[in-house]
């Protein structure tokens, strides 16, 4: 074989004198496909944009070797540097909402992209830019090429650029978590269109994503990174099958795809009478959007109901009518039987104090000017519950059950991880001893070994407590872990719904159907932790 | 009212009674104080001018009416496009006032040059410069802009410019370079203001994902600054700059007594010292006017900017953002 | 030269040009060309000098002569005058200046004209009756009671003589300088509020004063007035030949500007010296004892030094020394710390462990009020204070603006103290001022309690010739200092003119305003 | 309950970036510029033993030198004393000036943010006609209608920076009102009261102290205007505006303007560093 189309050498990074990429090594060949992985902060963005030459200028050096063909990109002028951007090495961001100048046209934007492929005249590039459009799926090329950034939808955004940047084929494609910022739904057709393009064209992929299943189904190498280092590194089918280091080992763990009956073995099986329910509740919001139309479904006590539908089909809309945050325009919410639709403030604030709930984004939901113990205590507080003594002791208490150890105690929130501030919220939720704790999609702004962690948590939480859980997920692998039943929502009415175990493994409906398709399966050799649901 | 009509009519409405409000608020203000420069030259004890004189003249000019008449009058006479008289020079409020306002108005003008420019170029500099002193020092120009006392700047202009290099006289403060130079003392301040909201968003903006984007395509960092960089960051550099417009007007009441200049400051200053009412008034609602139109037009021209905002509002409430796993 | 009074011609060393233009910068153009409407003319004055006459001159030592009156005369008691004009005197308008004109220009000085908001002036005698025209040429003027003071009030610088036709104008006209009309040597060309004025000279000019040596036009062409309030830029900007006189340097800049070769005139007003009078009627200063205390602890050598050039003098009566009736007292203030404290003792004024003296609980504290219409005050006042903290007064300053000055301390009664800086053409208004009869201002707080003030109050005030009125003038002066009345700090030098050498033959009146008729440049 | 949850994986504690306390050296330099001016403000005669009142008028206006480091004034009086003794009045002014607008301004723009509806229209009409008029107009005609001192014209001085500090607290409020974690309290039984002392007004209140900061070195520059248009207080007070003010009638003695001044500018810039690494924006 000749030359690697990449070659990575010994490369560091350091930030200032934090050094967060260490003696990293890896090779792609000519139109082969490299998969990165790691958790949150592992370095692998970095990597990628050493690769790239876009690390920040003034705070990152890079040490090491990285060829492109043999040339060693780190070393060069920017000056001879510039002519392979774009045609030998192509960059597909992870958020494409904030991957296009928002003030400028796409067409302008894409005309930029069309001028790395030598032709002179801007009709033909326009011309160009269409076709590939086209190729990507866009339904209306024209349109698309007049629109401005925000007029399009994410999905169609990543076509965008996923379209731009191989329209002036380059030999390698770095992709840094391509889809993460794209709905479920979306996710599985842009990963298609991007490894069926890399194919058809003969590109190189480097993938960047914290998603094993997703690694193992798109790519042939994997490199697994733990701050900053190369953990393990091989063949797809080795990594994946018979992972050397326990780092990998936890990692495939973690994934809910691959571990669908993880917490099966913890859960009690014995549904109470119905702790929660929503009868032909109907909300339409003031702009006219129909969030919730004739939804119904019912949570038996002590086990978890879960949510699910992409994005805004309604889910977060449906907690916040049953916590009393909106009110339905029909339709009746029941907690432990009885209607709260026309209860006094008083009597709202009893049922709360029962009905707990845990925010999707564990940034936003806590007070960045207090301290852990004061936001935990803040319900014990409100609620007036016990003597000084007392709340001390049961703040104390949560923050143990969810594992928090005592010397962060007295930090605030920003001095925490996401994974940690997850828990605190949980804390906040636990230490009323509710019965009913509503969890809107506690754990999608998490990396998956911490969220493993949580659900973790939670389950022995459950399973403990006899809590009684509404789950708001669009991880329907996370949901089958997890959950007991689930309701699945598309543009605010109900599709179906069922036991968790009849509904994924024999989704009735279309909309289910492509819901269970996006779970990411790796085209590997079965194994025995798959063979249940396929 | 819905849709932009009604946007638009309230948006007048609401310009129209600021600047109602504002002129009552300096009738109030200035009216706290029993005294006029009428009374005073009449009560002086060295003119020893007999009670009768006095409130013959003092009538005159409506002066010994109870204060609301006073400001219903006033008012609507003002209503009616009339800015009454100067109770010091005797001559009609919008004579002054035209007089004058051709020069203030050429002076903040150029101010407002001077400013965009100084701002623009240490703006532009701080993301050219390699990192070092000389980005150093421009990124600290706006700080030390700010921490200048106007007058300062003012003498430190005058003494160098017109009397160490002569380059223009004092007594022709309407010249070009004299302008020019008065232009800078005011505008050096606003310039800095203008400078931070840029540099910081030029930094926020080649910090976005859409830059690392375009570079990835082989773009330079000339072309990137000025194609992609340069609109979105001077977007709030335009709310910035009509509320400066303010800014500008009162920083002409120093920078020409300094440089001699006749204008509304001036003619503000030698008012305030006498409590000439009208003129104030006059003052007061036509910088209200001024800012108010500036502020609606910046409004108004926002959205051809910024094609987010063109279209409606997409009426979505505030999704937590989902960050990167 | 310095204190220059008259035209100073005989300096002159090169030849006269004729023709020029000057440019002449000044701090303020004041409030409003309504010339009785101003609250301080000091500024205003330097124009209508220019674009008016008056009817006599009045020179810098206080001796009156003709102008626009040829000659005149007065009954036995001073309440009948009758005046004798100059003929073919116009003015700039074409309006002829004779008797009728005369008239309402005195019916306008007298009582103003309520109707139009237009104030009467100030020091024009109260007493005035009525005028009336006896020909073209003849004006009779009446007077309820003697007032001798009335011919040389004709010559102070609100007594100009403007056109009937301005007079008719109403209020706003009146206020727009280039609508004034006067028969003087100069005409208004332009003028921006706030900024400028320009004068152009009068080609057909030909009835100027005799006393100044010069009838006919001016020799220079136009002098521009222009505002430039920073004084420090006035004069750079004389010293760097931007201008060609300043008005207002301070006293500090002007050994520089000699030094360098630049004219600096410091002519006197006649009027009252710069210092303070003090309220008896106000504690501490009801006691005389404390009012002479004050009157020795003053240094006004340092004074002197300190805040002025040697271009001043030092004061030697409270009134100027170019008053004709003027005599020195000076004797009665000398510096003489120790005196200040043996009265202040011998008053029961107990000296404390700071130095600070107090009586029965209550400190010997004293409040000054600089006069913002002189910019020196404020220096002199905090050398006051420290010179009367020395011998045991505790002092205290309070800054007001113009406005505010007016309002809370002109007239205030309760004030222990006042800053005077007064001029006044005719000595005779002394008497007026000094208690309260005939709506006197009674500076002193005394009202009608001192016998011996209204004694020789009314011998000033009825007098009706003059060597009588100087002999009680003298001793006058002499009861005002010795009782501490009356604190002169020094002569007063309100408006000081800086301008190029070559600038010549500057006359200054008694009001000490510049004229530029009687100059040239030469070259 | 019972369940202890092993401590797993994720225990290690979050390196956040920046957590490591570094002070930059400007920012280390600016708060020794304010420490010696707060030092002057208290104990101005522990570093000058000069009377800053009664001067040697013999020593009149001389240049700076070993014995009088900014020179002497008109009436021979040791010019840095009387900056030194200057400060006090200087501080305070500004002190008062930002106090006004911080608790007047930040009232109007809690109560507007917080209680909505007709409050916050009428409040935002009068914070309207507040901006409308430019600040150093609406201080200059405060002042003249309080009268001429310096305390008066602190007074105008934060009079016209209400409406920057009620649009910015009024804004502020609302963004903390709109956050997820207000209505996570107001679901742990919150009232509206607790929910603003407790959470809004801490939160609101991180912008406005930067904006405070600010605010100060800019009502130093404010006052020290007004003082040069004469609008300050009497002598002998020396406060920095008053002194460059005063000293700008003596070109011969220029010491006398640039001393005071380098003084405010050294102040002003300080604080402004100090406000810029509170906001966190480098
Ligand atoms: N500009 C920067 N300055 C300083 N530190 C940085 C910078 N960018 C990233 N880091 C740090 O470098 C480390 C690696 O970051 P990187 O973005 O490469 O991680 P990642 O594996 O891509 O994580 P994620 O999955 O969250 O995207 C992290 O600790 C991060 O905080
Ligand atoms: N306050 C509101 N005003 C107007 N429309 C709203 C409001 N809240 C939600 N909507 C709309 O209602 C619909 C359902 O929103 P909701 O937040 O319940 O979706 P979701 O299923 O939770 O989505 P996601 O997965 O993105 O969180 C969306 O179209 C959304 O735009
Ligand atoms: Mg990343
Ligand atoms: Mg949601
Ligand atoms: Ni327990």
């Amino acid at each position: 074989m000749s030359e690697p189309l990449l070659q990575v050498q010994d490369l560091s990074v350091a930030y200032g004198r934090t050094r967060v990429v260490s003696d990293v090594s890896f090779e792609i060949p000519v139109g082969g496909s490299l998969a990165l992985i790691g958790e949150s902060g592992s370095g692998k963005s970095t990597i990628a944009r050493s690769v790239l030459r876009l690390l920040p200028r003034h705070q990152a050096r890079a040490s090491g070797a990285v060829r492109l063909h043999g040339t060693d990109v780190l070393s060069i002028p920017e000056r001879r540097f510039r002519p392979l951007r774009g045609r030998t090495l192509g960059f597909v961001p992870q958020d494409p909402a904030t991957s296009l100048n928002a003030v400028r046209r796409i067409g302008s934007q894409a005309q930029e992209a069309a001028a790395l492929t030598g032709e002179r005249d801007r009709r033909a590039r326009r011309r160009a830019v269409l076709d590939v459009f086209e190729r990507v799926g866009l339904p209306d090329a024209e349109r698309v090429y007049d629109a401005y950034p925000h007029e399009l939808s994410g999905g169609m955004l990543q076509r965008v650029l996923i379209g731009l940047t191989v329209l002036p084929r380059p030999d390698l494609l770095v992709a840094d978590e391509p889809t993460s910022a794209l709905d479920v739904t979306v996710q599985r057709r842009v990963l298609d269109l991007l490894t069926g393009l890399r194919t058809e064209l003969g590109i190189g992929l480097l993938l960047i994503t914290h998603d094993l299943a997703v690694a193992a189904e798109r790519t042939d190498r994997i490199v697994v990174l733990r701050e900053g280092r190369v953990e393990e590194a091989g063949p797809t089918a080795q990594v994946f099958t018979a992972p050397r280091s326990q780092y990998a080992r936890d990692l495939q763990a973690d994934v809910p795809a691959l571990n669908p009956d993880r917490y099966r073995g913890d859960r009690v099986p014995s549904p109470g009478p119905a702790r929660l329910e929503l009868r032909g509740v109907t909300k339409t919001f003031a702009t006219g959007t129909r969030a919730l139309d004739d939804v119904s479904f019912s949570v038996p006590a002590g086990t978890t109901h879960a949510l699910v539908g992409e994005s805004g089909s309604g889910k977060t809309t449906a907690v916040r009518v049953l916590l009393g945050l909106e009110q339905p325009d029909a339709g009746q919410v029941l907690v432990a039987g009885e209607e709260v639709q026309g209860r006094s403030h008083a009597q709202l604030r009893g049922t709360r104090r029962h009905l707990q709930l845990v925010y999707q984004n564990p940034f936003t939901s806590l007070d960045p000017t207090w301290r852990l113990d004061a936001l935990v205590r803040e319900p014990l507080d409100r609620y007036g519950i016990g003597d000084r003594a007392e709340r001390e002791r049961r703040v104390a208490h949560a923050l143990t059950a969810v594992g928090l150890a005592e010397h962060l105690w007295r930090r605030r929130p920003t001095a925490l991880s996401g994974g940690q501030r997850q828990r605190v919220a949980i804390a906040r939720s636990l230490v009323l001893r509710p019965d009913v704790v509503v969890l809107d999609e506690p754990t999608s702004a998490l990396d998956v070994s911490v969220q493993a962690d949580i659900v973790e948590v939670l389950v022995a939480l459950q399973r403990d407590l006899g809590l009684t859980y509404l789950f708001v997920s669009h991880d329907l692998a996370l949901v089958r872990q997890f959950a007991d039943t689930v309701t699945v929502l598309r543009h605010g009415r109900v599709v179906e719904e069922g036991p968790v175990e009849r509904v994924l493994t024999d989704p009735r409906e279309e909309y289910t159907k492509a819901l269970v398709a996006a779970v990411p399966r790796p085209a590997l050799p079965a194994e025995p932790a798959l063979g249940t649901w396929r | 009212m819905r849709g932009y009509p009604g946007f638009a009519a309230r948006r007048v409405g609401q310009a129209v009674v600021v600047v109602l409000l504002a002129y009552v608020a300096t009738f109030v203000v200035i009216s706290v104080l029993p005294g006029d420069p009428v009374t005073n030259t009449l009560r002086n004890p060295e003119n020893g001018f007999t009670e009768d004189q006095i409130a013959r003249i003092v009538s005159y000019y409506g002066l010994d009416r109870p204060v609301p008449v006073q400001l219903w009058e006033s008012l609507s006479r003002f209503l009616t496009g009339d800015l009454g008289v100067s109770l010091r020079s005797n001559r009609p409020v919008s004579e002054s006032l035209l007089e004058v306002l051709p020069s203030t108005l050429t002076l903040a003008g150029a101010a407002l040059v001077v400013a965009v420019v100084l701002a623009a170029a240490i703006a532009v500099g701080t993301q050219v410069l390699p990192r070092g002193a000389g980005q150093g020092v421009l990124r600290s120009l706006p700080s030390l802009f700010l921490s200048v006392p106007n007058f300062v700047i003012g003498l430190v202009l005058i003494h160098v410019f017109a009397l160490q290099l002569s380059l223009f006289r004092i007594i022709e403060p309407d010249s070009a370079w004299a302008t020019t130079f008065a232009a800078v003392a005011l505008g050096i301040p606003v310039s800095a203001q203008l400078a931070e909201v840029l540099i910081a968003g030029l930094d926020h903006e080649s910090r976005q994902e859409y830059a690392a984007v375009a570079r990835s395509r082989g773009l330079g960092r000339g072309r990137l600054l000025l194609r992609h960089l340069l609109r979105p960051s001077s977007l709030p550099v335009v709310t910035v700059l009509a509320l400066t417009v303010g800014e500008l007007l009162g920083g002409a009441l120093i920078t020409e007594t300094i440089f001699g200049r006749a204008g509304v400051g001036s003619l503000v200053e030698s008012s305030v010292t006498t409590q000439d009412l009208p003129v104030l008034q006059a003052v007061v609602s036509l910088a209200a006017v001024v800012f108010v139109v500036v502020n609606l037009v910046a409004d108004l021209v926002y959205p051809l900017l910024d094609p987010r905002v063109r279209t409606p509002r997409s009426t979505v409430v505030p999704r937590e953002e989902l960050s990167p796993a | 030269g310095g204190g220059a009074s008259g035209a100073d011609s005989a300096s002159g060393s090169g030849k006269a040009k004729q023709g020029g233009d000057i440019v002449f910068l000044i701090d303020s153009l004041g409030d409003t060309w309504i010339p009785d409407n101003s609250a301080i003319s000091s500024f205003q004055g330097n124009v209508w000098g220019h674009v008016t006459d008056k009817l006599v001159y009045v020179d810098g030592e206080g001796e009156v002569t003709p102008w626009l009156a040829e000659k005149w005369e007065q009954n036995e008691n001073a309440t009948e005058f009758t005046l004798h004009l100059k003929s073919g005197v116009t003015f700039s308008d074409g309006t002829a200046l004779d008797a009728a004109a005369v008239v309402a220009n005195l019916d306008y000085w007298a009582k103003g004209q309520a109707d139009k908001g237009v104030n009467p002036i100030g020091l024009f005698p109260k007493t005035y009756l009525q005028a009336s025209a006896a020909d073209a040429s003849t004006v009779v003027v009446e007077f309820s009671a003697p007032t001798l003071g009335f011919i040389p009030t004709l010559g102070y610088h609100g007594s100009i003589l403007i056109s009937p036709k301005t007079i008719a104008l109403p209020t706003e006209g009146q206020a727009d300088l280039s609508q004034v009309s006067g028969s003087g040597p100069f005409t208004v060309k332009s003028w921006k509020e706030g900024d400028n004025v320009v004068l152009t000279k009068r080609a057909d000019y030909a009835w100027g004063p005799q006393a100044l040596g010069k009838t006919d036009a001016a020799t220079l062409d136009t002098i521009t007035y222009k505002i430039v309030k920073e004084s420090s830029l006035r004069t750079a900007s004389l010293q760097s030949n931007q201008a060609d006189v300043v008005f207002n340097a301070t006293p500090q800049e002007l050994d520089g500007l000699k030094g360098a070769g630049f004219t600096v005139a410091t002519p006197r007003y006649l009027g009252f010296v710069h210092g303070y009078r003090l309220n008896a009627s106000v504690a501490p200063f009801t006691d005389v004892l404390v009012r002479q205390a004050f009157q020795h602890a003053v240094d006004r050598d340092e004074i002197l030094s300190t805040v002025y050039t040697s271009d001043w003098k030092k004061a030697e009566s409270f009134i100027q020394s170019n008053v004709p009736e003027a005599t020195d007292h000076s004797a009665e203030f000398t510096h003489d710390a120790a005196k200040a404290k043996a009265l202040l003792d011998q008053a029961g004024w107990v000296a404390g462990a700071d130095g600070k003296r107090s009586k029965d609980g209550q400190p010997l504290a004293v409040t000054l009020f600089p006069n913002p219409y002189l910019v020196t005050s404020q220096a002199i006042d905090e050398l006051v204070a420290q010179q009367l903290g020395a011998v045991g007064f505790t002092v205290d300053l309070q800054t007001f603006d113009v406005v505010t000055y007016g309002q809370r301390v002109t007239g205030n009664k309760t004030l222990s103290n006042y800053e005077v800086t007064r001029s006044f053409i005719d000595v005779g208004t002394v008497a007026s001022i000094l208690t309260s009869a005939n709506k006197g201002e009674d500076w002193f707080g005394l009202g009608e309690s001192d016998q011996t003030l209204n004694q020789l109050r009314d011998d000033v005030a009825g007098a009706v010739d003059e060597d009588a009125r100087t002999t009680s003038v003298d001793q006058l002066q002499q009861y005002v200092l010795e009782q501490g009345l009356f604190i002169p700090l020094e002569q007063i030098v309100q408006r000081i003119y800086a301008s190029r050498p070559d600038l010549k033959g500057v006359s200054y009146n008694g009001v000490a305003y510049a004229n530029f008729y009687t100059a040239h440049l030469e070259g | 309950m019972s369940g202890t949850i092993t401590a797993t994986r994720a225990q290690t504690p979050a390196i956040t970036r920046g957590s490591a306390f570094r002070v930059p050296p400007t920012v280390v330099l600016s708060f020794l510029v304010l420490a010696v001016v707060v030092a002057w403000s208290l104990a101005p005669g522990l570093f000058t033993h000069q009377d800053p009142v009664n001067g040697v008028t013999a020593d009149k206006l001389l240049g700076p030198s070993a014995a009088h480091w900014f020179g002497t004034d008109h009436l021979g009086r040791d010019e840095f004393s009387r900056v030194v003794h200057g400060t006090a009045s200087s501080v305070t002014s500004a002190l008062v000036a930002v106090g006004i607008g911080v608790v007047v301004g930040g009232l109007v723009g809690l109560l507007a943010g917080f209680l909505g509806g007709l409050v916050d229209v009428v409040l935002a009409r009068v914070v309207d006609v507040l901006l409308a008029i430019p600040s150093f107009l609406l201080a200059v005609i405060v002042v003249s209608s309080l009268g001429f001192q310096t305390i008066n014209a602190a007074i105008a001085t934060g009079v016209s920076a209400v409406a920057v500090f009620a649009r910015v607290m009024r804004s502020e409020v609302l963004k903390t009102r709109r956050s997820v974690f207000v209505e996570a309290s107001f679901l742990q039984g919150g009232s509206r009261t607790h929910v603003l002392l407790r959470h809004v007004l801490p939160n609101a209140s991180r912008t406005v102290l930067a904006l405070a900061v600010l605010q100060f070195g800019l009502s130093v520059l404010v006052i020290a205007g007004l003082a040069f248009l004469g609008y300050g207080d009497p002598p002998p007070a020396s406060d920095w505006g008053l002194l460059v003010s005063a000293g700008k009638d003596y070109p011969t003695a220029p010491w006398l303007v640039y001393a005071p001044a380098a003084v405010t500018i050294a102040t002003v810039l300080s604080v402004n560093r100090i406000s810029r690494w509170l906001r966190g924006t480098d």
